[in-house]
């Protein structure tokens, strides 16, 4: 075995030395580090997006309507006249929300579920790999569409529907984790000082594998974007005239051809910097969790 | 190697179950009333009720599962009400559309993905490493449908370079004698290089599209099955044995990371099968995707029920397919 | 009764190929192939079958032959191509026809015409099709009834070549429901034998086309394309010049576009009305409109259920409206105003209504009926998002300031006509298009206290229904505009939904194709189109 | 020695980038091996002996760099050469074989095919004959039936087996040096024996030089020339080997000797002079535990259903783990249970400890039957505070997320009374029962070091002064030096607690000096059992003689 002489220093603390450690993985990795800071622009936009902008992004302007960008309306006009600047800035906040919110349910089920199966085993575990094999068997993106047809285009269904697809990427990560541990050393020194299956699971099996599921939290945040965008563009996403960036660029496309680009382009843009950013702070954040099994 | 597939088939037997019944729940709380949709836009109560009792939908939702599933048990997945067909016979002849333009663009990501994600190991944090993480990131986080959009009015519109996308073929072509029904394929065996540039020209940019999508997991995967792979104990034996790096980096590194990436493949195989929805939506592409999404907004049962029934029948014949894959890669795999 | 158009109907002469075709045919050439786009294609090739959708209509019109059709007439503009005269009827299968003295039944002459089978056309062909059209169901049967066509015995076969209609009642409507895409001419001895036990055969028929008419369906490919290949032995009308056509379907409207643009097709349907107006105003292609007969855009209000039910409230909504805002930035012009009328209603129809965007006098109204103001909800059919959204968002941003919040709720195409059916809904934003181009008919289906799907303000007023009947059913000419004049002057004031503009019926074709013909199916027809 | 040595390595300095900046391996080593002799680099994990090896090939990670120094082989420097010569040199002029020898090789190539691939890369044979020489060379490692095993992938083959064919690999060119990096670590007593004996044999008879790299100052004793110890990337002391065990001459060296458990020594021998000698061990009480024909079975794998539908898989018989066995364990007495790999002890103590279910027999504790308790619940009974247990891998059985104040307090909490300042001053107190100071228990077990964190593991185990501890391989994961300290800390805790032990383990010399009583187990079976100075000095059965005499004895 090679000796790893930097793990045979002593080290001070683990918040500290996680973050050097965080810091050390920045400093040898730009890449991350950018999507540090496109995360802080993002939150920023959709903290305090709606009292910034220059426009009201609901108020319509026939007379101004398609107008390529200008000094005045720097990422230009759509069809109503709208503001698409003030638009894309504002729509980060309801964007970001499903993301966050439907990860944060499929974290809550999935992950659990997951967790419990894979450290239960037996019909626990037959149970939850049946419900995630036969949700595998959809089409994902079909299904979250069947979901949002058939609870009615809402947010909270466009997060739902989401979290629904999700569910078997997280059962199954956390299975495998929690599989991994459930005849680990510390989790037989927990049994034998007594702690009961239930508490072992929720003290010391979930605690341990949270890093790795943040890993996958973050790449799932950019995957909701998109599901939403693509629901959107169907027809199934948020209801007009909030702000989206998916029925943005759905009803820009229709626009390109005729020349009028701005229209898709930017919110276009916006979708894929926060997807963007995600899936690079997911890189990041498995490249300090664990580096063993970046991907 | 049959016992391998065989516990497969057994295992899959209760999530084709599963399938069924939530296919058949999710259609009949679809909201809409398939009825009054079809009857046309000004018909009487009676001509709605009349309509309703033809598609047995007046019946209880038991009788109705009932009804399905002895369809089913027959092989009848029942009528498209949007295209007025029997739904087997529009996925068998939509499901080569879809297959031919997924696997194109599966082939095209792997072929770009696997020594992108090769290269970015071998030189892991260097700029090619960098650029491999942003590039592919980027393919995967924008949407298709813009992609796809931006891809025809770029190469069609401004540029001219690819024909218009209208389909697999253009209007005038021929297509050639059915074989495989991948036109591409069948175009060759006919010995016709005329529709063959024809349906590959028609093919590019969409599969190009696709690629971009799948070039992202793709080299995720061979970069870290590579990286662990590169890390492990015997390449350091093939490294002190003095084996070139060409037999050190495919013939032993590559080939033990070949396994999570066949993985991978076959997901992202089923994923974009299923997906490709809304490229096959943007280039007029006669596929299941399309086909499914615009009976799901029609509240149109019979081919969503179709569509989803043959996605888990792949689904399960793409793992078995896998498996056995797998079995040929890694010797360990026969022994179960 | 004339009929309003944009542009003002002259008669031109249409000139028809007059060559026959040798016996023998080379394979068509590109010049006589029209490459044709669309958003969807036919999902059956029989219009009379239920759940056929829109372009099925073409299937009928190009396939199959009626016993006549409308007069054609010339749009204004050179090579425009032609509307229609809906009161006056041309023969198609029929050579002749006389109206019996008692004005109770017509008698038709069939000329000697073939299916494509071979077999002759015949008079128990033309019975078995108008039974089969008031016997299936459905849209076909509700359609043959608005005509008063309602049962088989009103249909008499006297010889081969001679067959009657009775009528069960005098109905303006009748012969002309006869032009419609409903009461075409089936080859019944084919449908019967491959009808395999189905006195209709409607399995068969909708996958196989047993005509007369011009084109017969060489291939069809739901979703994909269908192709049409003419019938040389075409006996109703002039040969068509076209001898193939290809009628490909494309979903995405970008797409439908770039490909009009760049030449790459002969014919583009169903574009957004921006494309249209852009494409219009480049010239490069043609851009033929002609405005739909007897159909509006409009703003549907409750007048049984909810904050709507006070005809002030409707009132102040038909003045807070946006009017031109609307036709700017979501028809994009492609239509014709319905708004702003100065003096009293006239007989024609659509005609606009005397309203204009006053927002004093809607926050005025709206103070007298509501002075906390309402919320309430705007539905709209995601279908036609594409004109409807950026209405609706027009809307819902015009009335907030008089005091009406107005809560957007986009509904997919499968549920609208379901939510119609409710009844309930406050505010709709829909289009309806009548066929037959009668105000009579139009307020029937949409004012009438019958209440069909399409009285979307569930309206109720008896003075209203009196005076619908009355010029239905009317016996002379002053009574029926005495008739129109009141209903349309009651629906002014009553506002039960508000009129917004009349569409266009917008085709794009290369500046090569000619011959273009505008049906009240909206269909193209490929019998009159010509290329190059 | 003769006199121009084959290999020189000069001032050799290596240096890693991580993430605290440039950390030294290796500093300054000087070695040299002459032609034929065999030289063994000795040192605690650390000592950057691997490292060395690794320069000397020129295999290191990315990482890391040779930062000063030279390496000559046979007059070559090999830190100038281009990377094309280094590659031809390795594998045909120096070769090398690692410790773990399954992963040492590649998982999905037939090992025939691997050794072609080395004999083809260095012209060794050509397409023709490639495969002939392959299977010769298979058969030079004493590989029975070697054209068969050809086809074999390596994990259809015994650990030892595969090291046979890393040897095969490495030796297949005849090279000159050959580097063996921990080559028996991991494998068994009798296994290493016979590993260790054909390495010796063949390069003996190729007239090869060896560099052997190892923890274990016994096996570089006995089979090694001359020895060269290494502290912390140092070397502290080059020696011929007899010489190093008469007479070592740096206090490491001294400290590393002592530290090593063999014949003759007591566990007060293992440390430095100057501790104290144990008190006279108690006479053993009445039986605490007793074991009646324990068995544990397991089904065989790849059973399913539908397979069996299918015939092809006929019900097997399932795998005894453990076959009827039985002994008692008396309160205050130590009991030994050794045996390699897979004999099933582990699965013995598991089922002791009850967080495995028995097939069948009887686990009778203070009377009370504990076998029929499910392991499920055996943790809520009150028996469970009265069997505790000491893991293997300290690492593993700390929860990396939990301080070691936490770890030690957990059964206290769960299964004790104590709350609050008086539960903090328990800990206090078994910490410094165990050694630990009272300044690491807010460290994670990260933070602490291998022999700290056994501490720890310790300090939990008699946290509710349990009667029974089963102590499982306690330091099999542990350097000598800190395996002496803490075979001394368990014994003086034992004592003053009254405790009983079973003590699992595989290594004979460290079970003669903690225990009173040994069973030595074989394929699920005991086969030999007794007190350990009968058993180890003149044990009965052939098998208990054959693991003593695998043991490596240094020269006399």
């Amino acid at each position: 075995m090679p000796e790893n002489p930097a793990l045979a220093l002593p080290r001070p603390s683990a918040a500290g030395n996680l973050l050097r450690h965080a810091r050390y993985v920045l400093a040898g990795n730009p890449v991350t580090a950018f999507s540090f800071l496109l995360l802080l622009f993002l939150l920023g936009c959709a903290l305090l997006g709606p009292s910034l902008v220059p426009h009201d992004p609901q108020a319509s302007n026939a007379l101004r309507a398609l107008q390529a960008p200008s000094a005045q309306h720097l990422f230009g006009t759509d069809q109503l006249g709208r503001d698409i600047l003030s638009r894309v800035v504002v729509a980060t906040r309801l964007d970001l929300g499903i993301a966050f919110f439907s990860v944060a349910l499929v974290f809550a089920v999935g992950g659990l579920a997951g967790v419990a199966a894979g450290f239960f085993g037996g019909w626990t575990d037959r149970i939850v790999g049946r419900l995630a094999d036969t949700i595998m068997a959809f089409p994902l993106f079909v299904l979250a569409m069947g979901v949002v047809a058939a609870l009615g285009n809402t947010v909270t269904n466009i997060v739902i529907a989401t979290a629904v697809v999700n569910f078997p990427l997280y059962a199954r990560i956390a299975r495998g984790e929690a599989l991994v541990r459930r005849n680990a050393g510390y989790v037989q020194a927990a049994r034998l000082t007594g702690n009961g299956e239930l508490r072992i699971l929720l003290t010391t099996i979930l605690p341990n594998i949270l890093p790795i599921m943040a890993v996958q939290m973050s790449l799932t945040m950019g995957y909701a974007i998109l599901n939403a965008a693509g629901l959107s563009f169907i027809g199934l996403g948020v209801r007009p005239p909030t702000p989206e960036w998916g029925i943005m660029v759905a009803e820009g496309a229709s626009f390109i051809v005729s020349g009028e680009w701005w229209v898709a382009l930017f919110p276009g843009l916006a979708l894929m910097l926060a997807v963007f950013c995600f899936n690079l702070l997911g890189d990041g954040l498995r490249d300090i969790v664990d580096p063993q099994r970046r991907t | 190697m049959l016992r391998v597939a065989l516990s497969r088939l057994g295992t899959a037997v209760p999530s084709l179950i599963g399938v069924v019944v939530v296919t058949f729940l999710l259609t009949r709380v679809l909201p809409g009333d398939t009825a009054t949709y079809f009857a046309g836009p000004v018909a009487s109560a009676e001509a709605i009720a009349q309509i309703r009792a033809q598609l047995g939908l007046d019946q209880t939702l038991p009788v109705q599962f009932g009804r399905y599933v002895a369809d089913l048990a027959r092989g009848d997945l029942g009528t498209s009400l949007g295209t007025g067909q029997p739904v087997l016979h529009e996925i068998a002849t939509r499901l080569p559309a879809s297959a031919e333009l997924t696997l194109s663009g599966l082939l095209l990501a792997a072929l770009a993905a696997v020594p992108l994600g090769i290269l970015a190991a071998l030189r892991q944090g260097s700029w090619v490493d960098h650029l491999c993480r942003v590039v592919t990131t980027a393919g995967v986080s924008l949407p298709v449908f813009f992609t796809g959009l931006l891809a025809v009015y770029v190469f069609y519109f401004l540029l001219g370079w690819a024909p218009s996308p209208v389909g697999r073929l253009d209007a005038f072509a021929t297509a050639p004698p059915a074989v495989t029904n991948f036109l591409l394929i069948d175009s060759l065996l006919a010995g016709d290089t005329e529709t063959f540039l024809a349906a590959l020209s028609q093919i590019a940019l969409p599969a190009l599209t696709l690629a971009l999508f799948a070039l992202a997991p793709l080299a995720r995967i061979t970069r870290a099955s590579m990286l662990a792979a590169l890390d492990s104990e015997f390449i350091r034996t093939a490294r002190a044995s003095g084996l070139n790096r060409r037999t050190i980096v495919l013939t032993y590194a590559f080939r033990n990371a070949m396994l999570p990436v066949v993985t991978t493949l076959g997901m992202v195989f089923s994923f974009l099968l299923g997906a490709n929805v809304l490229v096959e939506k943007v280039f007029a592409w006669p596929g299941i995707g399309s086909y499914a999404v615009e009976a799901l907004i029609a509240s149109d049962f019979a081919p969503v029920q179709g569509f989803v029934l043959t996605m888990a029948v792949l689904y399960i014949a793409l793992n078995l397919a896998i498996d056995l894959l797998y079995g040929l890669i890694d010797p360990r795999a026969k022994e179960g | 009764m004339r009929r309003r158009t944009l542009i003002a109907s002259a008669s031109a002469a249409l000139a028809a190929p007059a060559l026959r075709p040798a016996a023998a045919q080379p394979a068509p050439t590109r010049a006589e192939t029209l490459l044709l786009v669309q958003e969807y294609g036919p999902n059956s090739l029989d219009m009379q079958g239920i759940g056929s959708s829109q372009p099925v209509n073409g299937v009928a019109l190009n396939c199959y032959d009626r016993l006549v059709r409308y007069k054609r007439v010339a749009l204004p503009g050179e090579g425009n191509g032609s509307t229609f005269d809906i009161t006056s009827l041309e023969p198609e299968l029929a050579e002749s026809w006389q109206e019996a003295s008692d004005g109770m039944s017509c008698t038709f002459r069939l000329r000697e015409a073939r299916f494509h089978s071979g077999r002759p056309v015949a008079a128990k062909d033309v019975k078995w099709s108008l039974d089969r059209a008031v016997s299936i169901g459905g849209f076909a049967t509700t359609q043959m009834n608005a005509g008063s066509l309602e049962k088989p015995e009103q249909f008499v076969a006297l010889d081969d070549r001679t067959f009657r209609v009775d009528y069960v009642r005098k109905d303006k409507l009748t012969l002309p429901n006869l032009g419609v895409t409903i009461p075409f001419v089936f080859d019944s001895e084919l449908a019967i034998r491959n009808g395999g036990g189905d006195p209709w055969a409607k399995e068969w028929l909708k996958n196989n086309v047993a005509g007369s008419g011009a084109f017969r369906v060489e291939a069809f490919r739901p979703g994909t394309e269908t192709i049409y290949v003419r019938n040389d032995d075409w006996k109703s009308g002039p040969l068509p010049s076209l001898r193939r056509v290809i009628a490909r379907d494309i979903p995405s409207p970008s797409t439908r576009r770039a490909l009009i643009e760049r030449g790459d097709t002969d014919i583009s349907y169903g574009l957004p009305p921006k494309d249209f107006k852009d494409l219009a105003e480049a010239r490069r292609v043609k851009v033929v409109g002609v405005p739909v007969p007897n159909a509006i855009w409009y703003v549907a209000l409750n007048a049984t259920t909810g904050p709507f039910t006070d005809v002030r409230l409707r009132q102040a909504v038909a003045w807070a409206l946006p009017y031109e805002a609307i036709m700017q930035a979501s028809l994009f012009g492609r239509g014709v105003p319905m708004w702003g009328a100065l003096g009293g209603p006239t007989t024609a129809w659509p005609q606009p209504f005397p309203y204009s965007t006053n927002l004093a006098r809607a926050r005025e109204l709206v103070q007298q009926a509501a002075p906390g103001g309402v919320t309430t909800s705007l539905l709209f059919d995601a279908g036609s998002g594409t004109i409807a959204e950026p209405m609706a968002v027009l809307v819902k941003e015009a009335l907030a300031p008089i005091g009406i919040n107005v809560e957007l709720s986009k509904i997919p195409g499968a549920n609208f006509r379901g939510e119609l059916n409710k009844k309930t809904a406050p505010m709709v934003i829909n289009r309806f298009g009548g066929w037959l181009d009668w105000p009579d008919y139009f307020f029937f289906w949409n004012y009438h206290g019958n209440n069909s799907i399409f009285n979307i303000a569930s309206y109720q007023n008896p003075a209203m229904d009196r005076l619908i009947d009355a010029a239905r059913f009317a016996a002379d000419a002053d009574t029926y505009a005495g008739a129109v004049k009141g209903f349309i002057g009651l629906a002014e004031q009553e506002v039960p939904m508000i009129p917004i503009a009349q569409p266009l019926h917008d085709v794009a074709m290369q500046r090569s194709i000619g011959g273009y013909q505008f049906w009240p199916c909206r269909e193209p027809d490929f019998r009159f189109l010509t290329k190059g | 020695m003769s006199a121009v040595p084959l290999l020189d390595v000069r001032d050799l300095t290596v240096e890693f980038a991580t993430r605290r900046g440039t950390v030294r391996a290796v500093e300054r080593v000087d070695l040299s091996i002459g032609k034929g002799e065999t030289l063994a680099v000795v040192g605690e994990s650390g000592s950057g002996k691997s490292v060395t090896s690794y320069a000397v090939m020129r295999i290191l990670d990315r990482a890391g760099r040779i930062a000063a120094g030279t390496v000559t082989f046979s007059g070559m420097a090999l830190r100038d050469l281009p990377e094309g010569e280094m590659r031809d040199l390795r594998g045909w002029e120096i070769s090398m074989i690692f410790q773990n020898p399954r992963a040492a090789l590649n998982p999905i190539r037939p090992v025939g095919r691997q050794i072609e691939d080395v004999l083809l890369q260095h012209g060794q044979a050509g397409r023709g004959n490639a495969r002939a020489r392959a299977v010769e060379v298979l058969e030079s490692v004493r590989i029975a039936r070697p054209a068969e095993r050809y086809h074999a992938y390596p994990f259809e083959l015994s650990g030892g087996m595969c090291q046979r064919v890393v040897i095969a690999l490495a030796l297949a060119c005849r090279p000159q040096l050959l580097i063996a990096d921990e080559p028996t670590t991991g494998l068994d007593v009798t296994t290493q024996k016979s590993v260790m004996e054909l390495v010796t044999e063949l390069t003996r008879a190729r007239g090869m030089s060896t560099l052997l790299i190892t923890h274990d100052l016994g096996l570089a004793a006995a089979y090694c020339d001359r020895v060269v110890v290494m502290e912390k990337g140092r070397v502290v002391e080059t020696a011929s080997a007899s010489a190093i065990f008469r007479a070592p001459s740096h206090a490491y060296t001294r400290r590393l000797m002592r530290a090593t458990p063999r014949p003759g020594a007591g566990l007060r021998d293992l440390l430095p002079e100057g501790a104290a000698p144990f008190p006279p061990a108690p006479i053993p009480g009445a039986p605490l535990l007793v074991v009646e024909g324990l068995v544990k079975e397991y089904p065989r794998a790849g059973g399913s259903l539908l397979g069996r539908l299918a015939g092809r898989a006929p019900a097997e018989a399932p795998f005894r783990a453990v076959d009827g066995i039985g002994f008692e364990i008396r309160r205050g007495e130590s009991v030994g249970l050794v045996g390699e790999s897979g004999c099933g002890k582990s699965t013995t103590s598991m089922m002791i400890m009850r967080l495995l279910d028995p097939t069948a027999g009887r686990i009778a504790f203070d009377g009370e039957d504990i076998g029929a308790i499910p392991a499920r619940r055996f943790a809520s009974s009150a028996a469970r505070r009265r069997i505790q247990m000491v893991f293997q891998d300290p690492t593993d059985s700390l929860n990396p997320r939990h301080s070691a104040a936490r770890a030690i307090a957990d059964p206290i909490r769960r299964l004790g009374t104590l709350r609050g300042a008086a539960l903090a001053a328990r800990v206090e107190e078994l910490a410094s029962l165990v050694g630990l100071p009272a300044a690491l228990l807010d460290r994670f077990p990260h933070q602490l070091s291998g022999g700290q964190k056994a501490r720890v593991g310790i300090a939990r185990a008699i946290a509710l002064n349990p009667e029974l501890v089963v102590l499982d391989e306690p330091t099999a994961a542990l350097d000598v030096s800190v395996q002496a300290v803490v075979l001394n800390l368990l014994h003086e805790l034992k004592l003053r607690l009254g405790m009983s032990y079973l003590f699992v383990s595989h290594d004979l010399n460290v079970v003669r000096l903690l225990c009173d009583r040994v069973l030595v187990m074989r394929a699920g079976a005991i086969v030999e059992e007794g007190p350990v100075e009968r058993v180890l000095g003149n044990p009965a059965a052939a098998y208990t003689r054959e693991l003593l005499a695998a043991i490596p004895h240094p020269p006399a």
